[in-house]
């Protein structure tokens, strides 16, 4: 700085290098660019999954066959994701947010019973089904508000507090049953949501939406950004003006109401509610949400990415089962192909240089 | 299984767990502090064992009952029973969540002069137990097989298609059941065709039968070892909408009564959870120096075996009121 | 002829557990103006802009906006006024796009549904604005390089309807071309009524964009209003550090070997950062990189230290060649690195400073595999003294540390260590007037004894001054390379622009 | 900058404005200095865990009196810990290294059954007890350099690789044991194991030893700093010439090895050999580390307080059991306990200004 020396020379506007390098990125996009569009489309980033999918359905069919190829096992597969699919699309956000949600199957059972005892008990016969409905998601949102509040304003770990929860929920779940399976007799109910759509199991249209409203939500939505950066980066959150405790506390309230949903949807499944539901979907959601990309530090991840680790698991056991095969080797080969996805998925978003 | 010579009776203890036994023994003598320990009551038939030795013990009130809190971790398990010993309980009523695995602390038990009344799951030393009382797998197992086996033959079923639905096939107890249910069936020359294995949950019954029948397009009998899970095998049956194969259950909760005669279900396989209840009445009577005025013996058996009949929709007015609620 | 003040903070007080950070400052900041904010590291004027933009909130003391008493309860409500902050640590989160960071907190949207046509729309804008139309409103944050992000954090800053602009310290990752270019933003803003207020380490920044400057230390005010351009430079500096600093680089060594080179680097490559990079580095030499942001300079270091693998070329020590891309070969031939991002890349914020500084060099503090804590402590206090590490508590924790002192740690973690090369990226990026001599005179001394040191620095000066040779870098190539001395400041711009230039 | 002419004047060291603020600093320090040291003592940090153990014992003693304060109940308290307190230790390490592992109960439950399968069929009575203790440790060392390698060399995210673990080892297991449960006949092995030592059990020993070396090394050792600075700041680790992916194999290596040792006691306990053994290790174990004290995220935590953490659980069944609470409530009640532990241990923390 030294001496009030010679200002600087009116420096003609420099033609900045950066110009050169995003240019050049630019121009590289360019080149490849429809590639690269469908590369970083959802399908593009997920593209080892797509592949480990259609694996798994060749494998499907050069067993099975027909057995497999069916409509109706289609159906069954798609039936059976459903349930912890609604779970899953709900974790995906609590993740994304830098959270966990480890209560999220004890939630669905405690759900499932306070719906079903509502109408096997309470009101008996008459219970309009809507009681039933409102009953699970009020239930599922509630002890999403108790971990949100835990989390968010006690600063306990996700891990612990939502650990916690399951202790209690299930405990709850087994007192108000008192350990018995509550068989539900609300017809309706078991029919409305048990039923087809235009031949589709209204189960499996529930999951769809879920889903749509889901990627909405997290792509197209200003909660779904803040979703990104709150787990991306809390403090920058923070210094952009986000209520970061809100909006944890809303994450595990937007977690607990799908597992209000899903309570709702294994209630129509099984026709009954019971403390048994949803044993260890916390593993099985977590799992699915992790192998379709999402990290598990927060920050980043996808809701079809999600949808697609759903649909894998699903799938691998169908055709487990189609061919016979025992539950040990099942889970040897599980634990098997689970790396394989992942390590596929790696190496082709690492070519993609996505991720 | 035990290879002492010891005398055996029949069905008698799962009688008389509901028809209150004739003679003296529930007059109040003095109160003794019994045990219990189970495996984690994480489905139907086992919160009814829990529930049924609760009942059992609060109807004598010469009892102080303490129950321990129902695991699926051996180890736990056994830190509970050392509790009891520690304690000094008068007796012990264990449901072993794996009998080799809490044979050495029973023995312990015994060895600390604590009598062990030894339910369902056989410990792997006759020395472990004052009595047992087993609910017989195998023979359940047998059962089933047996009845397939005439079912095939009363139809006339050509090469048929059989399926079996088992409980958690982790546990021993599912083993014994599906090779009894194997070895009858080969009996007539049968064999499984498919099976899959649940977690005696209502939702992992549904998810595992809908996914056997896709394996299966066709299927001539189903055998589910569990009738809670069985809830969730018939709710995949209607889901699917089959029912052209004869469905037998296991254990016999009172739902699978309601189907038998409702004519849903063909014939359920009698488990009954009510050992417990015997399991605490037998060691009150143990406790109390009794014998079981009902038998001839002067002392409480040493083995009781529990027989595992075959209810259908023509005996079933015999076995109703024994069935369990899941 | 100062019109009646946009803001006044008067008495502002902030306690710390164990650290009074403001101690009684004072700001009043008239519209239109560049008010330059110095002090050393540590001094408070981040802590002081974080109140301001109602990050903080003062133990005592008012602020006034516009004539009346306001209470910033947090950074909406500071923006709400018309306060936009730029904050000395970058705050953008990397899994968003350009766009989405920029309109964080307050997106475009209808019924919560992002408008995001108009938001890309109002981006491309506000980056023309600011002379960078080449960055992509899609591209993912976490893809630009540092100078990338301080630009979309200026953005972000212009995004909001302003009156009052904070920078903390926006030149620091800045190379000078970059830094006029700011200049120019600066103006146009203030020329439109909006007041500036400017962080920065480098005086001559203040003198040529500042209208007035507040100093501030030992979280006190100890100067306002002084005037940019008049005040003389020493005056400023006596004023921040309470003593007179002669504000110039330590004297070359006369007597480098001219014998064997200790590193020899033969036509390094690395695709799209730099290009057929060669040159030595001998023992008691100071030898700098000079470039633009972008450069491809942090990508030597780091792949000469291993940390990226050369696609060709060999980096040798002493005529051994360096497994290609092995961090722990270069470690044991003998070389240290201070990254250029200490928080992220150096330090262990929450470990104790002997654990930053004897990290490298566990070996040498331990017998079969024990940590012998005695040496360790022994050898830690001595580098804490030597360097003159504030506070001289070697079990502090880093995190807890000014910028100056947490570079000292980076530094004496590798003289402890001991090294024959020393790779240094940015070594006095964010560091205070006072500590930047003293790590100049660190640097020279090191050289003196016969370390060699390769270094990195966005301040062509700095380089200039203290390099014994220079290696000037445009888009990863070498355009020139020679004596220090032979080159000035104008013909190294000139280099690196040169060609491009229309 | 202008004249580099001018020669260097020797600048005096400079008072640094900094003298003042960390002077002051240094002496608040000074004055609770003594006090500080404390608080940072391992057992100051954990002063909320000490209190909540206290807690317990009290509410034991007032409930359960002379049942709960003997000596045999206070050595099955122990002998209980002592098995899962083994593995926690172990996960102490992976998590402050900034990893997780869900399969150490797998892990359990296959060396169990491997080490047990070769003393019943392999080589029936004669087996010598070191053989299986060597299998056990063999078995849990191996499926931890599997975890490791996945996560460091082939970059997967801990979670998911070790969940296919999880998944692998027990159906291994199963396929090993033939689901039969394996009685140990070696009877030099269950009396050795199973026996005691100056009067407390040889399991007790055995976790109070692995303690102690988990504490030596964490806190002693350049690996322990090197698992802290690789969980802290990954990035610095590499970049101060720390081989981050080979330490991450062996914090694998050594939470598998623990799982063995693991096994081992609990084929001395049980006798047997299962795959159903160690059922859900994995929660309970995290639990006790985070309990304890430790970051999920890595970079922070303590051997003392992972101890204390399974005590607490340990303790807390023990009472639960003498006061015969069913079990159901016992659940609702452990997951408000955990709750207000972590709570407490977080507020007396704060107040001691550390974590
Ligand atoms: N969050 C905090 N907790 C405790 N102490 C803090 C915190 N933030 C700042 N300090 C302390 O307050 C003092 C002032 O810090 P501040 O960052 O404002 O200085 P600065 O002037 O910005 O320094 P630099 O020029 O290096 O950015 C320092 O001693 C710092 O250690
Ligand atoms: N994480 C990243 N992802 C993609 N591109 C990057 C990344 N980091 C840097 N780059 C690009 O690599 C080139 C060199 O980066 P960098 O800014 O480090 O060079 P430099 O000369 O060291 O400049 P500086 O001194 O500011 O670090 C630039 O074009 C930058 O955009
Ligand atoms: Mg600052
Ligand atoms: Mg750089």
């Amino acid at each position: 700085m030294s001496d009030q020396a010679t200002p600087p020379p009116a420096v003609t506007p420099p033609p900045d290098e950066h110009q050169r390098v995003e240019a050049l990125a630019e121009e590289t996009a360019r080149r490849e660019s429809s590639f690269t569009r469908m590369m970083n489309s959802s399908v593009g980033r997920n593209l080892g999954l797509v592949i480990a999918l259609v694996v798994l359905i060749i494998i499907g069919v050069a067993t099975a066959g027909d057995r497999f190829a069916s409509v109706d096992n289609m159906l069954t597969i798609l039936r059976f994701a459903s349930v912890i699919g609604v779970v899953s699309i709900g974790m995906t956000f609590v993740i994304i947010g830098g959270g966990i949600d480890l209560s999220v199957g004890a939630i669905v059972a405690l759900a499932s019973v306070w719906a079903t005892t509502l109408a096997t008990q309470t009101m008996a016969e008459d219970t309009h089904w809507l009681v039933m409905v409102l009953a699970a998601l009020a239930v599922g949102t509630g002890c999403g508000v108790v971990n949100g509040t835990l989390i968010a304003y006690g600063r306990m770990a996700p891990f612990i507090a939502t650990l916690a929860m399951l202790a209690a929920a299930r405990g709850l779940a087994e007192i108000i049953s008192e350990r018995k399976t509550q068989i539900v007799d609300v017809r309706e109910f078991v029919e409305f949501f048990g039923g087809d759509f235009l031949g589709i199991p209204r189960l499996v249209w529930i999951f769809a939406l879920v889903s749509a409203i889901g990627w909405v939500l997290l792509n197209r939505t200003t909660f779904g950004r803040r979703t990104i950066s709150v787990g991306g980066n809390p403090v920058a959150a923070r210094l952009a003006g986000i209520n970061v405790k809100r909006h944890t506390l809303f994450l595990y309230m937007l977690v607990g109401f799908a597992c209000g949903i899903a309570a709702i949807m294994i209630i129509a499944r099984t026709t009954t509610g019971s403390s048994t539901h949803g044993l260890l979907y916390e593993l099985d959601a977590i799992a699915a949400v992790v192998i379709g990309g999402t990290l598990l530090t927060g920050g980043r991840g996808t809701i079809v990415g999600t949808v697609f680790g759903v649909l894998i698991f699903a799938t691998l056991t169908n055709v487990f089962t189609l061919n016979n095969l025992d539950t040990s080797s099942q889970a040897v080969a599980k634990g098997v192909i689970i790396v394989l996805a992942v390590l596929l998925q790696q190496r082709v978003a690492a070519r993609n240089g996505s991720t | 299984t035990s290879n002492e010579p010891e005398e055996e009776s029949n069905g008698g203890a799962a009688a008389d767990s509901t028809e209150a036994p004739a003679g003296g023994n529930d007059e109040p003598g003095e109160t003794v502090t019994i045990g219990f320990s189970g495996p984690a009551a994480d489905h139907g038939w086992l919160a009814a064992i829990n529930s049924s030795a609760q009942e059992a013990a609060e109807s004598y009130e010469d009892i102080d009952f303490r129950a321990a809190e129902g695991t699926n971790d051996a180890s736990l398990q056994i830190s509970q029973i050392e509790t009891f010993i520690n304690e000094g309980v008068d007796a012990i009523v264990l449901l072993p969540t794996d009998g080799a695995a809490l044979t050495d602390v029973a023995i312990q038990a015994m060895q600390a002069g604590i009598p062990v009344v030894n339910v369902d799951r056989e410990f792997s030393s006759p020395f472990a137990a004052r009595t047992t009382i087993l609910g017989d797998n195998y023979g359940m197992g047998v059962s089933a097989g047996t009845y397939a086996c005439q079912l095939i033959e009363d139809n006339s079923i050509a090469d048929p298609v059989i399926a079996e639905i088992a409980g958690i096939d982790a546990l021993p107890l599912t083993q014994d059941r599906s090779r009894g249910f194997a070895d009858a069936l080969s009996d007539c020359d049968q064999e499984v065709d498919n099976r899959v294995s649940a977690e005696f949950t209502v939702e992992s019954g549904e998810a595992e039968a809908s996914n056997l029948l896709q394996a299966a397009p066709q299927i001539d009998i189903i055998w589910n070892h569990d009738d809670d899970q069985g809830v969730g095998v018939k709710a995949a049956f209607e889901n699917a909408g089959r029912d052209e194969f004869f469905f037998i259950g296991g254990a016999g909760s009172c739902n699978a009564m309601q189907w038998i005669e409702d004519g849903e279900m063909e014939a359920t396989v009698l488990y009954p959870p009510t050992q417990a209840a015997d399991g605490i009445k037998l060691a009150r009577l143990i406790a109390q120096g009794k014998s079981m005025s009902d038998l001839v013996q002067v002392e409480v058996p040493r083995r009781t075996v529990l027989y595992a009949p075959v209810v259908t929709a023509d005996n079933l007015e015999e076995f109703v009121d024994q069935c369990f609620e899941s | 002829a100062m019109t009646e003040p946009l803001l006044q903070m008067h008495a502002i007080v902030k306690q710390f557990p164990g650290v009074r950070a403001l101690d009684g400052v004072d700001l009043d900041v008239v519209p239109g103006e560049v008010h330059c904010l110095l002090g050393q590291n540590g001094a408070g004027k981040s802590t002081l802009i974080k109140v301001l933009a109602g990050v903080h909130h003062p133990d005592e003391g008012t602020i006034t906006w516009q004539g009346d008493d306001v209470r910033l309860a947090n950074p909406i409500a500071a923006m709400r006024l018309g306060i936009a902050t730029i904050y000395q640590e970058l705050d953008l989160v990397d899994g968003l796009t350009v766009t989405e960071n920029i309109y964080l907190g307050h997106e475009m949207s209808t019924l919560g549904l992002s408008r995001r046509g108009d938001a890309q729309r109002a981006t491309e804008a506000l980056l023309a604005r600011l002379g960078h139309p080449e960055i992509s409103p899609r591209r993912e944050v976490g893809q630009l390089s540092a100078a990338g992000k301080q630009i979309v954090s200026m953005a972000r800053a212009l995004s909001h309807d302003v009156k009052l602009i904070v920078m903390d310290e926006p030149s620091a990752v800045l190379d000078q071309n970059e830094v006029h270019r700011l200049f120019r933003v600066i103006r146009d803003l203030t020329e439109h009524g909006v007041a500036v207020v400017y962080i920065s380490h480098r005086l001559e920044e203040i003198r040529e964009i500042g209208d007035r400057v507040t100093v501030l230390k030992d979280g006190r005010t100890v100067a306002t209003g002084l005037p940019a351009k008049e005040t003389p430079t020493a005056e400023v500096i006596r004023l921040m550090t309470g003593r007179s600093i002669e504000y110039v680089f330590p004297a070359r060594s006369s007597d480098i070997a001219a014998d064997g080179a200790v590193l020899e680097v033969r036509n390094l490559t690395r695709p799209g950062e730099f290009h057929d990079i060669g040159f030595d580095v001998r023992p008691g030499e100071v030898f700098g990189l000079v470039g633009l942001v972008g450069s491809g300079r942090s990508e030597i270091l780091e792949t000469v230290y291993g940390a990226r693998k050369a696609a060709t070329g060999t980096v040798s020590i002493r005529g051994k060649r360096l497994r290609v891309g092995s961090v722990g070969a270069a470690v044991s031939a003998g070389i240290g690195m201070a990254p250029e991002e200490r928080k992220s890349q150096a330090l262990l914020l929450n470990e104790s400073i002997i654990n930053n500084l004897t990290v490298a060099s566990l070996a040498k503090f331990s017998r079969g595999s024990f940590v012998q804590r005695g040496d360790e402590l022994t050898a830690a206090t001595e580098q804490v003294e030597a360097l003159d590490i504030r506070p001289h508590d070697p079990t502090r924790e880093v995190r807890t540390l000014s910028g100056g002192n947490q570079q000292k740690v980076v530094l004496g973690r590798w003289l402890i260590k001991g090294c024959t090369l020393l790779l240094l990226d940015e070594p006095t990026r964010g560091v205070d007037v006072g500590a930047r001599s003293e790590i100049y005179a660190l640097i020279r001394q090191l050289a003196d004894d016969g370390v060699a040191v390769l270094m990195v620095s966005s301040e062509v000066p700095e380089v200039l001054g203290l390099a014994d040779r220079v290696l000037v870098l445009r888009e990863g190539r070498t355009v020139y390379e020679g004596p220090a001395e032979e080159i000035d400041e104008h013909q190294v711009l000139d280099l690196v622009m040169e060609g491009s230039a229309a």
